[in-house]
């Protein structure tokens, strides 16, 4: 990404011309014109010919009239000065939606965001994103978003809500009355300047309320340093990682950072020799822990003494005293003894809401000297700073009706509360109750008001993820509904008429301006807004003292857990996570990394307890009065633990999310002011039923083969081709009679290393967003013919109760002797002469001949016309509503839409490669290596993906070709991919 | 002329010419019979069950199909190499047996190549209705057009446009050429005006004089000669669609052999089926005798027995190759999930044909029929075994499903063989179904005894 | 010009062939021999010349050959040059089926189409038909008849080879 | 270039210091002066002005630099408005003389001003030092000067004929002779009329002849609109905008340099010069108060698209136009010469091919293709003589869909 192309709205606005008066309609005309043009079916903006090409030209050209249909082209009747048509341009922008947070660069074409990409400049993320903040784009064009404020669900103008409003809120006021706002964990300084002035203005408090909390950890951490927060990490600086049932990978606190660094870590390319050694400790499987070292099988009620016992040894080794003996069913001796070893470059980690557990993890720490090492209590991470006990407090004084508003920010309680019906209940005796939400949702309906709230994406905003580390969001798009940000909405009822983005502005220049070497705070602001991020340096004031006596004093009392009772793991997927963004059709379809299902949850169970209950995939079972929800056996999980994922069973949501699966929320516990996310004990009922889970993978073995090639760390130290060997072997065996075919100029090809890839989806998702890959529904996904261009195929090895994981990304492997390319009767896939296999999707008939040809079976079949994009009416198969004119938005312009019929498959984006050979061609100048980023690759928050011009001998990628590691998948066939792969490589040594 | 001693008379009965023209143009004069009726109402019912499958497949698309993202083949394509199977039995009789001067497929060749014919045209509905967009299938043919692209010569299924279209015309003007002086007599022997002027019309003005029955039996002759090799080239460029792939299972040097000698082992079977019905429904036993299904159960031991032999080829070549994803890929056809499949086709091709070794089987009817139909059965899960197990686990285990066929698809299959029959019965209405011409010149050597001409 | 001939007919190919055999020998000219199925040695008899048609067929299929074959060379070549696969462009085994279909396929229509050309044959053709059952049971022998006394002769040479039906047309 | 030049006035300091510049290097600009830049900015005035001739909306500008200083002129040419209202007498005047019509203020700078002033000194030619360097075609030569003439003779009668073909019926050809086709064949084998069947015979034959040809034409124009010439919501001219006013075609098209499509001008873009010509030498107001409609009542105009490709090509213009050095006319045709814009190509994917093969790449100038080594190397030791788009890969499917 070239940073040169960031550029903001506002900027750009001093440059036009008019700089005296805004912009007439702006972009809102723009988008009223997008929609126009929508409706005309055939403009040039769709690039959905082939649904003319596929039936009406070839047919009706013959029986009628043998004319084109006429096209019109509108252009605007202003042209705004930063959108040329046809080009795209690029916003800095965050991504935060109260659980993940994720700098970003938006792609602008036409006047629609149509793509996220990681920001590069960030030094958290680094440019890496997730699967939900690639998926965020199309929430921007949800179908279910609130499009205008509304009284009592009827619609109403801004002016009468506001009015309304602030009567009632002076009313209270009068009487003396208690106001609440109620939101998720907010990282915007501004956002919380701003509500302190509101509660300065009007009487009552603002409580933070987390669906996954990090309460427990704040409340240890106020015992042992006297403050309540959540520290920074760094998985980098770790050599020996043990993670108690922690999915820091996948949800955790800040997955995106974490498995930047934890990946960094575990590189054995140019030239580093060490990776860290990551021991997992966790009932459930989660993806964190199917990439672990070693991973042991814990019950969640054994957790805490299992802690208390490597409490306890470590202080034997540290010669310190640490508590009492405990007995733990795992060997803590051997981990205390590794994590020892590596004192100063060690962390132990908990997942766990327990603060009892916290607490001893904070002494093992300590004893490790992880604390400013690879725990950095200096800079407190912001996100997850929800109060589970201040929610459970507000309930209670709602139903005693002691509350007398309650205006809801980014909260859902009435679908994610746990005690649901006396939230419900409060809630009807709260007098004024204000909903600002995004998108349709449950507690939304139960509102008096809603005052809907932008899109991040057509918002101003600001964000402190840790201490010192800014960044800002601006809006990529002006609303296209007759929405009003947040914070504007507060601003307004606290009757002042600057505008965000000015409150923001002066935020900024107020405090942390000054933190800058910049002259003029224009030019600063200007610079900040352009690259997004600003890093200040700033650290929290830490007296730096430990207080262990807590810990120790809970290492004493804790007691033996069963592992015979069935324990009820709910845990948030990498895929809908809590449930907010369950409307995304993207997401529902993202395979889990783990289980390879989408489209619904259900129950977790072990191979060994199902096979002892007679239960198989698909049965239905009740678990603790979840209802029916079938289950699924999952290799790994600990005997007695089930697992089910939160985030399903909406409601009040659009079409893909409604009624998708089951809502577990009832199941979270509450004990020692910590939402418990394990029940313990629960009770199974085998219903008898069967439910289909669609699963994109239905055989889990590599029946032997060397799919994906594995070695140990050690033995790769000693031979660089270990767990490769065969390479040299089938090497020998590949002969042909023909003359190989050269490429001059370029040879594009991919490298992924085994070793960085976690599994975590987002390059799927990326790639979905990119391509336009259509969504299918969960009907098709149980045929078999989900469209992703690239899946991550995931293998047990080994036992099956307690199998090791390995996952492999597969995309088109671009073969230079392609077994598709040959089959194919009308010459719609050829290869070219920069070594793509290419797919012309119009020239494309659908034999599927080149599907089964494929041996990597990465070709993907359109059977219905998923996209909309074929004039036929009875083809249309849109499970999801993808092909609605607001969804159809985010589809780029510069690829395809493929109608029914036709074969698509990775192209390596070739949009891409075109777009930045052109931009080189028009700047005279050669292409550089890395210039060429394909979405996967740009999406990946562990670099596993390298791209680029095999051709160039100093190439990045033609260095991983080169190493010892790489092999080809199926080489033996001859096909020649243009894909390697670098060996997984595990630290199981001690 | 030379008779064979130990042969039995191929023509039953005391036949001079006029009998056997008026036998063989029996079932052409007249109202149907009955069983005519009824089969035609059976058939033309599977082929409006066709005809709505084509409906749901063209409006609804290919989705309406079981198939998936790994099994892109499933039922369609079985089908399809089934019915060219089928499609061989004519050809190959009209066309090798004749250059072996086998007389006995004199009363056979017509029917035969009629339904070489129909079956062609069953087969060749089933690449069509596959394809993702039908409207688009004119793309496979190299026309001159504004893109300046052509076609993909590499690709086996273009060999097999060629080869099928090829197949089909050749068959058609050697079973029309042959239908030439039957129609010349059927013309003569024509009560009404109107059947007078149809059959001169379609008899090309035949008159059987000396130069025309002369180079008419040389135009025969060498049209047999391209079509011998031609059919042997059909079934092998169909297996080239799978020999050639890289898939296990389906890239083997043995499959041209091998689908030869399937097709005609099923096309052999196919034309027992229905002549065994036909001779009986048309009083033709006398023409079509015990002896002419006993040479064609004899052709079917030695093909099916070639099949067997195919069988186990296969899986000495799996072991014997070292190949693991070879090696799964047969352990799974005959004990993974689709094992069934693969011991019916075990079963019906290999060890029912080996009765006919019996001769009291080998020329019972009944025994004949069974297994005729035995033997289409087994031939057809031989080519869905080889096109879906082979395809639902190849490579990568992760892609690895299974595949059932939806309505639509069994529709299809029901369809065509509505179509098969409507035409087969329809054919017996308007064309002599023996080989009238012939017939006669193989009368004096092969007949029971001629009868000295009588004068009328 | 005597354009009158007579027509005749045997119920036997035998008694045919000796009829044949017997007018011939008295010097009558036979203008042609109508059978319901070829007759073996007839054409010997009337002394037909070998068939051309095989030329036909060879040439036919020669450049049915050459025109596929060429073809699809030309189309790899020089048309539109395109990377299947990592195959040569000039891939002559990928060519064979295609070459070979069409060598078959030219040589059986120019053959056939010689043969329907040469005797005037197509649909909707109106041949002259001597004898309805000549496609029957009849042999038809046509004899050239001469003047009154010639006729009678011949009348007379076909009665004694074994004829039937004896007719004489002007 | 001139782009950079023109951003730089948003910077007041730049600014003085480029006047400063200016000033200082005077004498020596009239060096520069008469380029062929000047030519293409010289457009911009010809909108309104004439050097010699008669008079259009502003006076002629025969011996400006005469009647006026070049300080005065560089100052009203930026900013005409602003001199008449500081009370210059000589503008008020001139302002009142001309219908009380404003000159636009145009983005210039001084350097480019006085290039155009020498320009207009000059009669309206370039430079001669700098002839050399233009098109031939500009060359003064006599015989030149005949044989483009003839040239553009030729063109315009292939129009015509390109007119004329697009104007042919295939419809009414194609029926009437397949009913003489029917009628033929009828009587051939029923009715049998006419005796002599080789009358049949040679009228089947040509019918055949004429159905194959038509058949031909029509489907290979099948999903094609070549000589597709739509009427357009407002009668606009090429001609006389382009051939006329010599408006370069990117200063409308402006995107056509550095994006995929060329696009089609907003209506701020028209009303940079129909703020002031608010009459039209043909259609008088009636076309270009359509315009001022549009732009009074915000709705934008909805021209036709005339040239259209199918959804599932990508056509970038950038490549075409910037790196590709190609002239808009070798695919649009002589559009400076259309009254209504008609589409002269087919636009079929073997119109695209074939240039492919023939047109030669920027290989030496543009270093982007040095990554193309052996090709190179070929090139440099003359084994290779000429490098056109379809040997660096310009027939591969993936240059245009995707």
């Amino acid at each position: 990404m070239e940073p040169k192309y960031f550029r903001s709205l506002e900027e750009l606005k001093i440059d036009t011309r008019a700089t005296s008066i805004e912009k007439p309609a702006g972009d809102r005309q723009f988008i009223f014109e997008m929609q126009q043009e929508l409706k005309k079916t055939t403009t040039a903006s769709r690039r959905d010919f082939l649904k003319v090409f596929g039936f009406t030209v070839a047919s009706a050209a013959i029986a009628s009239s043998c004319e084109q249909p006429v096209r019109k082209a509108i252009p605007l009747l202003i042209q705004p000065e930063e959108t040329v048509p046809g080009k795209a341009s690029y916003y800095a922008s965050t991504f935060f939606d109260g659980i993940d947070y994720c700098p970003v660069v938006v792609k602008v074409r036409d006047g629609r965001p149509i793509k996220i990409e990681g920001n590069k400049l960030s030094s958290i993320t680094q440019g890496g994103t997730n699967a939900r903040t690639q998926a965020s784009v199309l929430g921007l064009y949800d179908n279910a978003r609130y499009k205008e404020p509304a009284i009592k669900g009827n619609a109403a103008s801004w002016q009468e809500v506001d009015e309304a409003i602030v009567d009632q809120l002076n009313a209270i006021k009068q009487k003396g009355g208690k106001i609440v706002l109620l939101s998720g964990s907010i990282i915007s300084p501004s956002t919380l300047q701003l509500i302190d002035e509101f509660f300065a203005e009007f009487p009552g408090e603002h409580i933070t309320y987390d669906v996954l909390s990090a309460s427990a950890m704040r409340q240890a951490n106020l015992k042992t340093f006297g403050k309540a927060f959540v520290p920074d990490y760094r998985f980098d600086k770790a050599e020996v990682i043990v993670a108690f049932d922690t999915d820091f990978l996948g949800s955790w606190l800040s997955p995106v950072a974490f498995t930047k660094q934890y990946s960094k870590n575990r590189k054995l390319t140019d030239g580093q020799q060490k990776m860290s050694r990551h021991i997992h400790l966790e009932g459930a499987m989660s993806l964190t822990g199917s990439n672990a070292d070693e991973r042991i099988q814990l019950h969640p009620a054994q957790e805490k003494e299992t802690i208390a016992a490597l409490l306890y040894e470590l202080g034997q080794l540290d010669g310190r005293s640490s508590g009492k003996p405990v007995s733990s069913p795992v060997d803590v001796k051997k981990i205390a003894r590794e994590l020892y070893s590596k004192k100063g470059k060690a962390l132990v980690v908990v997942g766990t809401n327990d603060a009892e557990s916290q607490l001893m993890v904070n002494a093992i720490n300590e004893i490790l000297g992880s604390y400013g090492n690879t725990i950095i209590t200096e800079v407190h991470l912001k996100l997850r700073n929800g109060d589970d006990a201040a929610m459970e407090r507000l309930v209670e004084e709602m139903n005693a009706g002691k509350v007398d508003a309650l205006l809801l920010y980014d909260v859902n309680p009435a679908y994610d509360y746990p005690q649901k019906d006396k939230f419900l209940s409060g809630l009807q005796k709260v007098a004024l109750k204000v909903a600002m939400p995004v998108y349709e949702e449950e507690t939304a309906a139960l509102a008096d008001f809603i005052c809907p709230d932008h899109h991040y994406l057509e918002a101003w905003n600001d964000a402190e993820v840790k201490t010192g580390y800014y960044s800002l969001a601006q809006p990529a798009i002006r609303p296209i509904f007759n929405t009003r940000a947040v914070q504007s909405s507060l601003l307004k009822w606290l009757g002042k008429e600057t505008d965000f983005r000015t409150y923001i502005q002066a935020y900024w220049e107020e405090n942390l301006y000054e933190m800058s070497e910049n002259l003029l705070f224009t030019s600063f602001w200007n610079k900040k807004v352009h690259d997004g991020i600003f890093d200040s340096g700033s650290k929290e004031a830490m007296d730096g003292s430990f207080d262990a006596q807590a810990a120790l004093a809970v290492q004493q009392t804790v007691q033996a857990g069963s592992a015979d009772q069935i324990s009820l793991v709910v845990y948030p997927n990498v895929a809908v996570g809590t449930g907010k963004h369950a409307n995304n059709p993207w997401l529902q379809e993202l395979p889990d990394p783990v289980s390879k299902a989408c489209w619904d949850n259900y129950i977790s169970i072990s191979p060994r307890l199902a096979g002892e209950l007679g239960l198989e995939d698909n049965d239905t079972v009740d678990v603790a009065g979840i209802g029916e929800l079938p289950i699924l056996i999952q290799p790994g999980q600990e005997y007695k633990t089930l697992a089910v994922a939160m985030g399903y069973g909406r409601e009040k949501a659009g079409i893909p999310a409604t009624g998708v699966g089951k809502n577990v929320f009832g199941q979270l516990g509450f004990a020692n002011g910590n939402r418990q996310f394990v029940k313990f004990d629960v009770a199974l009922e085998k219903l008898g039923g069967t439910y289909e889970v669609a699963r994109t993978q239905s055989h889990h073995s590599m029946e032997g083969r060397a799919i994906v090639r594995e070695t140990t760390l050690a033995d790769y130290k000693e031979n660089p081709i270990s767990g490769n060997e065969i390479r040299e072997e089938i090497k020998k065996h590949l002969k042909t009679l023909y003359p190989k075919q050269v490429y001059d100029g370029f040879h594009w090809g991919m490298a992924v290393d085994l070793n960085s890839c976690t599994g975590c989806n987002a390059c799927v998702v990326a790639c979905s967003a990119e391509n336009n890959v259509p969504v299918v529904g969960k009907e098709q996904v149980l045929m078999a013919r989900e469209m992703h261009w690239i899946r991550i195929d995931r293998y047990y090895k080994g036992d099956e109760n307690n199998p090791e994981v390995v996952r492999q990304p597969v995309t088109c492997q671009h073969c230079d002797n392609a077994p598709c390319e040959n089959v194919c009767p009308v010459a719609a896939t050829t290869h070219s002469n920069e070594g793509l296999n290419q797919m012309a999707y119009n020239r494309c008939i659908g034999t599927r001949y080149c599907n089964n040809n494929c041996p990597y079976k990465v070709r993907r079949f359109n059977f219905y016309d998923y996209n909309g994009a074929d004039t036929f009416k009875g083809n249309r198969k849109d499970p999801a509503e993808m092909t609605t004119d607001l969804r159809r938005m985010v589809l780029n312009p510069d690829v395809t839409v493929r109608a029914k019929g036709v074969i698509e498959k990775c192209s390596f984006c070739v949009q891409r490669i075109q777009d930045k050979k052109l931009q080189a061609k028009n700047e005279n100048r050669q292409l550089r290596d890395g210039e060429v980023v394909p979405a996967c690759a740009q999406a990946c928050p562990s670099e596993a993906i390298v791209f680029g011009n095999l051709n160039d001998k100093n190439s990045k990628i033609a260095k991983y070709f080169a190493d010892d590691r790489n092999y080809h998948l199926l080489e033996e066939l001859h096909t020649l991919p243009s894909v390697g792969y670098l060996t997984k490589v595990k630290n199981t040594t001690v | 002329m030379y008779v064979s001693p130990i042969r039995e008379p191929l023509i039953r009965g005391e036949k001079n010419y006029s009998q056997v023209t008026k036998d063989i143009l029996a079932p052409m004069a007249g109202k149907p019979s009955k069983y005519w009726y009824m089969g035609m109402t059976l058939s033309s019912a599977a082929l409006v069950f066709g005809a709505w499958a084509t409906f749901m497949t063209i409006y609804y698309g290919i989705g309406t199909w079981g198939l998936n993202k790994t099994v892109g083949w499933g039922w369609g394509i079985t089908n399809f190499v089934w019915w060219v199977g089928i499609g061989h039995a004519g050809t190959f009789i009209s066309a090798i047996l004749l250059l072996f001067r086998q007389k006995w497929r004199t009363s056979i060749n017509r029917s035969a190549e009629a339904m070489t014919l129909i079956a062609i045209a069953c087969a060749g509905f089933f690449p069509l209705i596959h394809m993702g967009r039908l409207l688009l299938g004119f793309f496979i043919f190299p026309y001159p057009n504004t893109r300046e692209l052509w076609v993909n010569f590499n690709s086996p299924l273009l060999w097999d446009v060629f080869a099928i279209s090829t197949y089909f015309l050749v068959s058609l003007i050697f079973w029309y050429v042959g239908l030439i002086p039957d129609l010349g007599t059927v013309r003569d022997k024509a009560k009404t005006k109107i059947r007078k002027a149809i059959y001169g019309f379609l008899s090309f003005g035949w008159t059987g004089s000396v130069k025309q029955w002369s180079r008419h039996e040389t135009v025969s002759l060498i049209l047999a000669g391209l079509a011998a090799p031609l059919v042997l080239s059909v079934h092998t460029i169909v297996s080239f669609d799978f020999a050639t792939s890289v898939i296990p299972g389906w890239h083997t040097t043995i499959f041209p052999p091998y689908f030869v000698s399937g097709a005609v082992f099923s096309g052999f079977a196919m034309v027992l089926t229905l002549l065994i019905v036909a001779r009986k429904a048309l009083n033709l036993e006398e023409y079509i005798t015990v002896n002419h299904i006993e040479s064609m159960n004899k052709v079917i031991i030695l093909t099916g027995s070639i099949v067997g032999i195919a069988y186990i080829t296969e899986f000495f070549m799996a072991w014997y190759s070292g190949v693991e994803y070879e090696q799964y890929a047969f352990l799974n056809r005959a004990f993974g999930p689709y094992a069934w499949a693969y011991w019916i086709m075990m079963t019906c091709n290999v060890v029912t044909p080996q009765l006919f070794w019996f001769k009291k089987i080998r020329t019972s009817l009944v025994a004949t029929f069974i297994i005729s139909i035995f033997v289409n059965i087994g031939m057809w899960f031989e080519r869905f075994v080889i096109v879906v197990t082979s395809l639902h686990r190849d490579y990568l285990p992760s892609s690895w499903v299974m595949y059932s066929p939806s309505l639509v698809e069994v529709g299809l299959y029901v369809g065509t063989l509505g179509l098969f029959f409507t035409l087969f019965l329809l054919f017996i209405r308007v064309f002599p179904v023996i080989a009238i011409a012939e017939v006669k010149s193989v009368l004096k050597s092969s007949g029971d005894h001629k009868k000295t001409a009588h004068h009328e | 010009m005597n354009n009158s001939y007579i027509t005749a007919y045997y119920y036997d190919e035998e008694e045919l062939l000796e009829g044949i055999r017997q007018i011939k020998e008295k010097g009558v000219e036979i203008l042609d021999v109508m059978t319901p199925f070829p007759v073996h040695g007839l054409d010997k008899a009337i002394g037909l010349r070998r068939s051309r048609l095989t030329r036909v067929a060879f040439w036919g299929g020669t450049i049915g050959a050459l025109i596929g074959f060429l073809f699809q060379a030309w189309v790899f070549t020089q048309a539109y040059v395109i990377n299947f696969g990592g195959k040569p462009f000039f891939a002559v085994p990928s060519f064979m089926p295609v070459t070979f279909e069409m060598a078959v396929l030219f040589s059986a229509f120019s053959m056939v189409l010689a043969f329907l050309i040469y005797f005037k044959l197509g649909p909707g053709a109106k041949p002259i038909i001597y004898d309805e059952r000549s496609t029957d049971d009849r042999f038809l022998l046509i004899v050239k008849a001469g003047d009154a006394d010639e006729t009678k002769n011949i009348e007379k040479a076909l009665s004694q080879a074994g004829a039937e039906g004896i007719k004489h047309k002007a | 270039m001139t782009r950079t030049l023109i951003n730089l006035q948003g910077n007041p300091r730049k600014m003085v210091v480029l006047g400063l510049m200016a000033l200082l290097l005077l004498p020596f600009m009239s060096l520069r002066a008469q380029t062929p830049e000047a030519e293409k900015n010289f457009q911009q005035c010809k909108a309104c002005h004439n050097i010699d001739g008669p008079k259009l909306i502003g006076p002629n500008l025969a011996g400006i630099t005469e009647r006026r200083d070049t300080a005065w002129l560089i100052k009203f040419i930026r900013n005409s408005t602003e001199v008449i209202q500081s009370g210059d007498e000589y503008a008020v005047a001139l302002f009142k003389e001309y219908n009380n019509i404003p000159m636009p203020p145009h983005d210039l700078t001084d350097e480019q001003i006085i290039d155009i002033l020498a320009y207009i000194d000059n009669g309206g030619k370039v430079a001669d030092e700098y002839l050399a360097q233009m098109d031939e075609a500009a060359d003064q030569d006599a015989e030149l000067v005949a044989k483009r003439q003839a040239e553009l003779k030729e063109r315009d009668l292939k129009l015509a004929e390109l007119e004329r073909d697009a104007n042919r019926n295939f419809g009414t050809t194609f029926i009437i002779v397949l009913i003489i086709f029917l009628v033929t064949l009828f009587d051939l084998f029923v009715t049998k009329v006419i005796k002599a069947t080789f009358v049949h015979k040679t009228v089947v034959l040509i019918a055949l002849v004429v159905i194959g040809e038509v058949v031909y034409k029509e489907a290979s124009a099948l999903g094609r609109q070549q000589y597709y010439q739509p009427e357009q919501p407002i009668w606009f001219s090429h001609e006389i905008h382009a051939t006329q006013n010599g408006i370069d075609c990117l200063y409308c098209h402006s995107s056509a340099e550095d994006s995929k499509s060329a696009g089609i001008p907003s209506t701020n873009v028209c009303m940079n010069c129909h703020n002031q010509v608010r009459e039209g030498k043909i259609t008088g107001t009636t076309e270009i108060n359509k315009i001022h409609e549009a732009w009074n009542s915000g709705n934008p105009v909805e021209w036709i698209r005339v040239h259209n490709l199918p959804d599932h090509v990508y056509f970038n213009h950038s490549q075409h136009v910037n790196s590709g050095k190609l002239d808009c006319a070798q695919c649009h045709g002589e559009v400076e010469k259309m009254d209504v814009v008609m589409q002269v190509e087919d636009l079929s994917m073997g119109w695209c091919l074939n240039c492919h093969r023939t047109t030669e790449v920027q290989f030496a100038e543009n270093e982007f293709f040095k990554s193309y080594e052996r090709m190179h190397e070929q090139f440099k030791n003359g084994e290779v003589k000429k490098v056109t788009a379809d040997m660096l890969g310009g027939g591969d499917c993936m240059k245009c869909h995707y």
